[in-house]
């Protein structure tokens, strides 16, 4: 979806701000909704693009308004009322439902180290011949779904040149939506930063985009 | 214009949150002690120390560079950081001539086993918005001046593979030991926003 | 500037909420914004552009969250105070600075017919050759400027064809930063929606939009 | 989610404006009888009426209909209908096989002299998005759905250009007065999200 997550380009937005020092979070709640949203995720109701995309469906307004970890909050209540774990009731009682049943966490601490350390592959192990090689010259298409994509607008039309092949991996276009893994090859891409933002950019300068074979054409 | 602030008071923040967590404990959706260890992770365990052991290493031994930048997330393991948001790694060299800045336009894609978890500027829209379309206003708002000769390399992860710059050593470090040259690999630096 | 009131083409930002029977105020604050704004323009201290400009300057999360008049309100207060109308100090108080002058208003209730009946052309009569013809093919330059332009980025990289010669017009990147009007031709240029959005558009559609002969490159 | 809303509150805007106006008139900046004759003119003298007229004399008189599509501006005037911003008019003609619809991307760009001031709808974020990547769907929302073999186009108004769509004349109105066509004739189908 063409959102306001896809700002890349954009100019108004404000000034850095840098802090010194940072802590990790900020505060509790901060550590427990990123706590809260990784161990959720250990239901497997959802993917980590529906999860990308699930915070994309957020008002405009609230995306940029709230700070990263209210939006982090917002979007697990979003999507486990969505898949069903919880419901609305239940968020707004903070009390489960009557005679709901006691369900077991799938992570528990023991399972934490492990879980950290091992992640989650997004590559496949699936023959599929390469449509593009390296520095082959290559074009973005000019797409806009509806749903969710990582292409992103400031490279759509745009030529750049491919100059890696990272191997197979899922597509989030699909995935997102629950619509099968779809594997295909995906591929770092090398655009002139003057063929994206004209003759203002410096003349070496390039931006390099990961872009799966969906998004791409020869030229 | 008023000063607006429209962020959600931090107090309701903390009260909804407790709430949300012991429902889904009451539920037995999640496990507090599973919480707990997730939080200690992060706070404690991983972070940019980890990416430093990684670039003070590949500074001492060109064999081990090499692996580092034809097979970042296998030659990154070898030092035990792997996993979560690291799955894929890919090391970009800074050299005199080019410069390399990370960023993630679309959302707040981040190495996590070798820097943790991002700073809140990383994952905010003025940097997100300007890094892919003026990396030399946003480095020189971070102090870094570049000349137009250096060609500056955005990468912009939108997919899941996880950059690294892998800076290049400061001059006068020769009779550093590693350990010593970890401890002076900045964050920043390994984002690109500095240079050592 | 790539801001967030350049919207065609977004996507994720809510249903059209129509009202029948809308009045043309909500609110007596609303027509008193709405006329404050038109009275102070008779200042003459800024320029339509410039009055553009200042409104795409709002933080996007207040561009997006306010409602129009209100958008208009905060527009008006800063651009009296940048342009020295008023003090920052006089809009917190409500009152006058100590030792103030007392103005006379530009526009007394009596000029207010004519004042609407005429309006204020922003066609100019120079002579200037028209660089391009009817019928033409063109491409929209690629370019983003930071200040305030009138090319929308959904059409910046792509080739349309002119459909009409409006004539010379004040060109609205130079006026609203008080450079200068920089009259030049303006032009209807036709795209068809498959370039714009690709296949996923109808193919007989296609959207006109009004661009100035700087914004254009032949092909 | 909880019902968020961000509107500052309408007595908030009511009192910040009261105050304003009376700073600007105690400053001797505007002249509240100024207001007065403003707000007067938009509530009450220029609207989609002024519109109307416009399009039922075009349907009326194919001279004036034609003078009204080739220079639209001063059709227009003819009537009476001038001034702010409707100083440069341009009338484009629906036909049964072309369906003409009118945004402003950029900000709210509308032909006040012929059509009052526009709803908010027609100024919101929604509408001014969506038109020019989905004019259909648009159309869809508000009860039109038009065959593919339609031509849709879609008129942003980016520079000081007025658009007016010019509606085809309703079958069955030959017996009908001018005076009686131009009551038919509604602002939505001169924005071009309705057919008459």
């Amino acid at each position: 979806m063409n959102g306001v997550h896809d700002m890349g380009g954009m100019h108004g937005l404000g000034r850095i701000e840098y802090e010194k020092n940072e802590p990790v979070f900020h505060a509790p709640w901060e550590a427990r909704t990123y706590a809260l949203t990784r161990a959720m995720a250990a239901w497997r109701k959802w993917n980590i693009d529906a999860a990308r995309h699930q915070r994309e469906l957020l008002p405009a307004e609230d995306y940029l308004r709230m700070s990263y970890y209210e939006s982090w909050l917002e979007r697990l209540v979003q999507i486990m009322v969505k898949s069903g774990l919880v419901t609305r009731a239940e968020i707004e009682t903070g009390k489960p439902a009557p005679g709901a049943p006691k369900a077991t966490p799938p992570l528990t601490a023991d399972m934490v180290p492990g879980t950290v350390r091992r992640g989650a592959a997004a590559s496949r192990d699936v023959a599929a011949a390469a449509r593009f090689k390296v520095d082959q010259k290559v074009r973005a298409l000019n797409f806009h779904p509806s749903g969710h994509t990582r292409l992103p607008r400031y490279v759509r039309g745009k030529t750049g040149t491919i100059v890696r092949n990272h191997g197979v991996f899922v597509f989030p276009d699909t995935n997102a939506h629950f619509l099968g893994e779809k594997p295909q090859h995906l591929y770092s891409v090398r655009f002139a930063a003057r063929e994206l933002w004209g003759a203002q950019a410096a003349p070496r300068d390039a931006v390099y985009v990961d872009l799966f074979e969906d998004y791409l054409e020869p030229i | 214009m008023e000063d607006h602030n429209h962020q959600t008071l931090p107090s309701d923040l903390t009260l909804r949150v407790k709430a949300l967590e012991s429902l889904l404990v009451e539920k037995g959706l999640v496990d507090p002690a599973a919480l707990d260890a997730l939080v200690d992770t992060y706070e404690h365990k991983i972070g940019p120390r980890n990416g430093g052991r990684v670039v003070a290493r590949a500074w001492v031994d060109p064999a081990y560079k090499k692996r580092l930048l034809q097979d970042a997330t296998a030659a990154i393991a070898e030092l035990g950081y792997t996993g979560a948001q690291g799955e894929h790694m890919v090391v970009v060299e800074n050299e005199s001539s080019v410069h390399n800045l990370v960023v993630c336009t679309l959302c707040s894609c981040y190495p996590w086993p070798v820097l943790g978890l991002p700073p809140v500027w990383y994952k905010s829209a003025p940097y997100r918005s300007r890094a892919v379309i003026d990396p030399r206003g946003v480095l020189a708002e971070f102090g870094l001046e570049l000349p137009q000769d250096v060609e500056i390399r955005v990468w912009d992860s939108t997919a899941e593979i996880r950059y690294l710059v892998l800076p290049e050593r400061p001059a006068g470090s020769e009779k550093m030991t590693e350990q010593e040259l970890a401890a002076l690999v900045t964050r920043d630096a390994m984002i690109g926003v500095a240079r050592l």
